[in-house]
């Protein structure tokens, strides 16, 4: 898989159909694996394909300074797919700039994230290559929200003694925000004054109003990548609430955001049939 | 109601200008009566209603939110409530999944013609939220610091 | 002879801290495989072994991340200013390591030059740290590479040097740190060793040279692209000290903070006007390169960085300064076009 | 590496970042989105205790919305008063555009070098400002009128994009009583009036054209990066020396003591060793403001 991966970023560099390629490296056999961009054929070779390669690399399609390389090809897995059809809808992205290279995964890390083991999307569907063999698995939406479902279990002042614990130690780095493909706004909600609406301060409030921001920002949105939680610094796990919203979505809508790429986004359409059960 | 001693709860309600908002006006002119503990803040529509501002309220020391505008087919700007009734549905879960307690939210669909449900529905969320006392909760974490 | 502290003795004796009301943190598991400092509630979780080095750094005891710098209150047409309650409550770090530790003189500079800061001068007063000399380094450590290393004293009160598995050596460096542990020491024939410390991983010198000449390079852009501007690195560093200040606050009255900030943000730089002078993540990677290794250096002597490694051990995409440190020196061990220098 | 600098007791020294609070005096609107404040200190005390050298700033609260950085753009030979020029564009300029007579502000400062007035005695004075920037240049106008007889012929070009965008017109007209003052208005081409009497053209251009003594001289050029730009090899060209040619550096600031770290250019930090800059200072610093 690894020598197929290279020969075709090498061939997409030498026939200029892409400028870069953004895929894997590692400076080390066993260095941590990194986002890495290669712009030329010959440094093909440094791609890199093995349970380590965590990030979603899709979150660099929207950057400015990639974009001014050119059409890009973008390694990923089966996750990280349904960010594009995503961006795409979301008219973030030009499709036909971008050479998608899907890369059949059984999971990454060792033992598998928690995201990798409930995972129905081993095989990306709408890559213009797909590498590798594997057979999806449909797995139900029971066993895809088993966590968030053991946490609701709790009593709701549990659940909030659990976040003022997790929140107090957010030091407000927006590695969550930074490292997440869906977070492509120029200037965010969080970074305006004018009226400053949240709290920048890494307080307990400011904190709470940041994480229900963000969140509910990707409502309808968020593909479950797990990025914002795995490089939180503080190792707060923001899936649970990411899943919240994505399990609500789906029970609601029958909605999985970058499932299909037919569907209009969830937020920003409507039916006059959609529930209201809540509402009196 | 001894247990409360006298709490006056703080609610607040963020209206649309099209209909609940017209409806609570409603209830003024023909004099009902309604308990004095909700604030309201109009905006043009539920579609409006971002949900910084139900955060903000919560910020700034209220017990309880209510949000209400036009039933659904009657909004001014035609879908603005069947968008907000959406990002509800959604935000709901967020806020239950943080353990915000969800007997402080409260969503109704008023029409400029229903005093009387506004008058209802306010004294029935004064009287729930007297029994639930003061959001302790939200306070501690404004008041927590870093 | 030595001062020795079993640590077992050593847990009752953060136990009786405890026990006497006073503030102590020390490295604690939160999740798997990360290691912060908590405000410890009882000895038991405090770990001692075991890990490289917390993920937050010392610096939050006498810089905290977000600070009151004083309260004002609209009075009409006037305002009512209530400056901000100086720090009262003595605190002991424990568990810190010598990379972190020897941040604290290299903040000293920033906050005492000029305009002293009183409240950090103040938590700096009431902050007694403990040290673990490192036995154990991982691929970011680079204390060796700027003349550090894993017993180094700066601003730590108290050096814990393992002697074997059971016991401490205890190293008292001043007196705040004799006073902790002068009644609860045992004597020993033995003194605590470590090693030599990580593998040298850049030569600091070639760093100077290149940085004297080279603030436009094309080695800048080389992990541009991979950095996300976030703040991981900064934060989690012990020695960057940037911050804002904002007002907080509603109608009645608020406070005016300082809050944490980072020179990897996009808008770290940005002038109302809408100027921004770092428009681009290399220019913001050089500031921060800059800053550590020329700028500061040049003002304070010393260096804005103990070499801990914690910027790419919390980095996204592991990245942090090390990295670009080796490229540079990789760069300045190439053979130069230019004919060699006479010596 | 240097010892570590000896502490300050917390208990006696002051909180650097308390402002003092300075009571409004008057508001005067110079275009559409420019005003300048006069302040007095409500604090009698800091009142005496206060002084600066022209070319200094100060950091300016508008309470509930923050900080922001402005040159004091009074004579430092006025002593009842301060005043400062802002131009709405931000969080806090948008509070300080609401501000009234009467009304609070607070003030923490002078901070940052100054103009070498003393060092510029007995020279002629070359003043070059543009659009928001005349502020700057105004503080040390009227210190040199007010000590008239200690510097030589004074030349002042101040350039706005239209006639509308002319801050201190007042002061432009007073100037140009004195002796041996030349005041040289102009606009960019387009901004001109019918009844406009001023120049048409960019400053550079002006100055190219204009009759201005450059022996013995020293130059202050103040404006947008582009204005700087072209201006200072015309100075050069008239014969200034790189350390006659001054301008003061914008940078965003927080702390105004070096210490908050946000307006470093290069190895100089501009609350500290700037804003003033000669044109020899400026060569040698990296391309980083």
């Amino acid at each position: 898989m690894i020598e197929a991966l290279r020969e075709l970023a090498r061939r997409l560099l030498a026939e200029e159909r892409v400028r870069v390629v953004i895929g894997y490296g590692q400076s080390s056999p066993q260095g941590p694996v990194h986002p890495l961009f290669i712009t030329r054929a010959e440094d093909a070779e440094q791609l890199v394909w093995n349970r380590q390669c965590f990030s979603n690399l899709t979150a660099y399609l929207t950057r400015k300074d990639v974009r001014a390389l050119g059409p890009a090809a973008v390694v990923v897995k089966g996750c990280d797919e349904r960010t594009i059809t995503v961006l795409e809808k979301e008219a973030q992205l030009e499709r036909e700039r971008v050479f998608v290279v899907g890369m059949v995964c059984e999971g990454m890390g060792d033992p598998g994230l928690p995201k990798c083991q409930v995972c129905d999307r081993h095989r990306p569907r709408l890559a213009d290559e797909t590498l590798g063999e594997a057979v999806d698995r449909e797995v139900p939406a029971l066993e895809r929200y088993a966590a968030l479902e053991a946490f609701l279990a709790r009593p709701a002042e549990q659940r909030m003694a659990y976040w003022q614990e997790e929140l107090a130690r957010c030091v407000k780095c927006y590695a969550c925000r930074q490292v997440c493909p869906l977070c492509y706004c120029e200037r965010c909600i969080v970074d305006k004054n004018r009226p400053a609406v949240i709290d920048t301060s890494a307080t307990l409030k400011g904190n709470f109003a940041w994480h229900i921001t963000r969140a509910f920002h990707l409502a309808g949105r968020c593909v479950a990548c797990g990025e914002c939680a795995r490089v939180c610094p503080v190792g707060i796990d923001l899936t649970l609430l990411n899943q919240s919203l994505a399990r609500a979505a789906e029970e609601a809508y029958g909605f999985r955001a970058g499932e299909d790429p037919r569907v209009e986004p969830l937020v920003g359409s409507w039916s006059p049939q959609d529930r209201e059960d809540f509402i009196r | 109601m001894s247990q409360n001693n006298g709490f006056d709860p703080k609610i607040i309600a963020y209206v649309c200008n099209w209909c609940t908002y017209l409806g609570a006006d409603l209830a003024g002119t023909n004099r009902l009566e309604y308990p004095a503990s909700v604030r309201i803040i109009r905006l043009p529509c539920t579609g409006r209603i971002d949900f910084h501002l139900i955060v903000k309220a919560f910020e700034s020391g209220a017990d309880a939110v209510l949000v209400s505008g036009c039933h659904p087919g009657d909004c001014h700007y035609t879908a603005g409530n069947f968008h907000a009734r959406r990002r509800w549905t959604l935000f709901r879960a967020l806020l239950d999944v943080l353990g915000i307690e969800m007997d402080r939210i409260h969503f109704t669909w008023i029409s400029a013609a229903e005093g009387r449900k506004w008058q209802e529905v306010v004294t029935e969320i004064t009287e729930k939220t007297k029994a639930l006392g003061p959001y302790r909760a939200y306070r501690r974490i404004c008041e927590g610091g870093a | 002879m030595s001062h020795a502290i079993r640590k077992e003795a050593l847990r009752a004796l953060v136990g009786s801290w405890l026990a006497e009301g006073k503030r102590v943190a020390g490295p604690v598991a939160v999740g798997p495989g990360r290691v912060l400092y908590q405000p410890l509630v009882s000895p038991e979780r405090l770990l001692l072994d075991g890990f490289i080095r917390t993920v937050n750094s010392i610096k939050a005891f006498v810089f905290p991340r977000h600070e009151e710098l004083y309260a004002y209150r609209f009075r009409g047409r006037q305002v009512e200013l209530i400056d901000a309650p100086l720090p009262e409550e003595e605190q002991i770090v424990i568990g810190a390591r010598p990379c972190d530790a020897a941040a604290l003189p290299v903040l000293d500079h920033v906050f005492r030059w000029g305009t002293p800061d009183r409240s950090y001068e103040r938590r700096r007063e009431l902050t007694t740290v403990v040290t673990l000399a490192c036995r154990e380094y991982d691929d970011h450590c680079f204390c060796t590479s700027l003349d550090s290393g894993p017993r180094d004293e700066r601003g730590s009160d108290v050096l814990l040097v393992e002697i074997d598995e059971e016991t401490y050596e205890v190293v008292w460096l001043t007196s705040k740190g004799k006073d902790l542990f002068v009644r609860h020491t045992e004597r020993a024939d033995r003194k605590g060793t470590i090693g030599t410390g990580p593998k040298r991983k850049f030569d600091a010198a070639a760093l100077e040279r290149f940085l004297a000449e080279n603030f436009e390079s094309p080695v800048w852009e080389t992990f541009a692209l991979r950095c996300l501007g976030c703040g991981a690195c900064a934060y989690d560093c012990p020695t960057c000290h940037c911050f804002d200040i904002v007002d907080e606050g509603d109608r009645h009255g608020g406070m005016r903070v300082r809050n944490w900030d980072s020179c990897q943000f996009a808008l770290f730089t940005l002038h109302a006007s809408g100027h921004n002078p770092r428009t681009a993540q290399a220019q913001r990677i050089r500031q921060r390169i800059y800053h550590k290794f020329r700028i500061y250096p040049d003002k304070f002597g010393d260096t804005l960085c103990t070499g801990c490694g914690n910027c790419s051990r919390g980095c996204p995409v592991h990245l942090g300064i090390r990295p670009v440190l080796e490229a540079i020196s990789a760069l300045e061990r190439k053979p130069q076009s230019a004919p060699p220098k006479t010596p | 590496m240097t010892a570590p600098p000896v502490s300050a007791d917390p208990a006696t020294a002051p909180n650097l970042y308390l402002p003092d609070l300075m009571e409004v005096l008057e508001v005067q609107q110079h275009t559409a989105d420019t005003k300048s404040v006069r302040l007095r200190f409500r604090n009698e005390i800091a009142a005496k205790r206060f002084s600066f050298r022209v070319g200094q700033f100060g950091i300016f609260s508008a309470f509930g919305s923050g900080e922001a950085t402005f040159n004091i753009c009074s004579s430092s030979t006025w002593k009842d008063y301060i005043e400062f020029c802002f131009r709405r564009t931000g969080m806090v300029t948008d509070a300080l555009w609401e501000v009234d007579k009467d009304d609070t502000i607070g003030f923490r400062g002078p901070y940052g070098n100054g103009y070498p007035m003393e060092k510029w005695r007995r020279k002629h004075l070359i003043f070059l400002g543009g659009g928001i920037a005349m502020p700057p240049i105004r503080c040390a106008i009227w210190y040199a009128l007010e000590h008239r007889d200690e510097y030589g012929e004074i030349t002042i070009i101040y350039g706005a994009r239209s006639t509308k965008d002319l801050v201190f017109a007042d002061d432009l007209a007073r100037w140009a009583q004195y002796d041996g003052v030349q005041v040289i208005r102009c606009v960019d081409p387009g901004g001109e009036t019918p009844d406009w009497d001023g120049e048409v053209g960019f400053v550079p251009e002006v100055l190219k054209r204009a009759d201005v003594r450059s022996d013995n001289s020293v130059a202050l050029v103040v404006g947008p990066p582009i204005m700087i730009k072209l201006t200072m090899p015309l100075l050069t060209r008239m014969g200034l020396v790189d350390r006659d040619i001054y301008t003061s550096l914008e940078s965003r600031m927080k702390c105004g003591v070096g210490k908050c770290g946000r307006c470093n250019c290069g190895p100089v930090y501009l609350c500290k060793e700037g804003p003033v800059f000669t044109l020899e200072q400026l060569k040698a610093l990296p391309n980083d403001y």
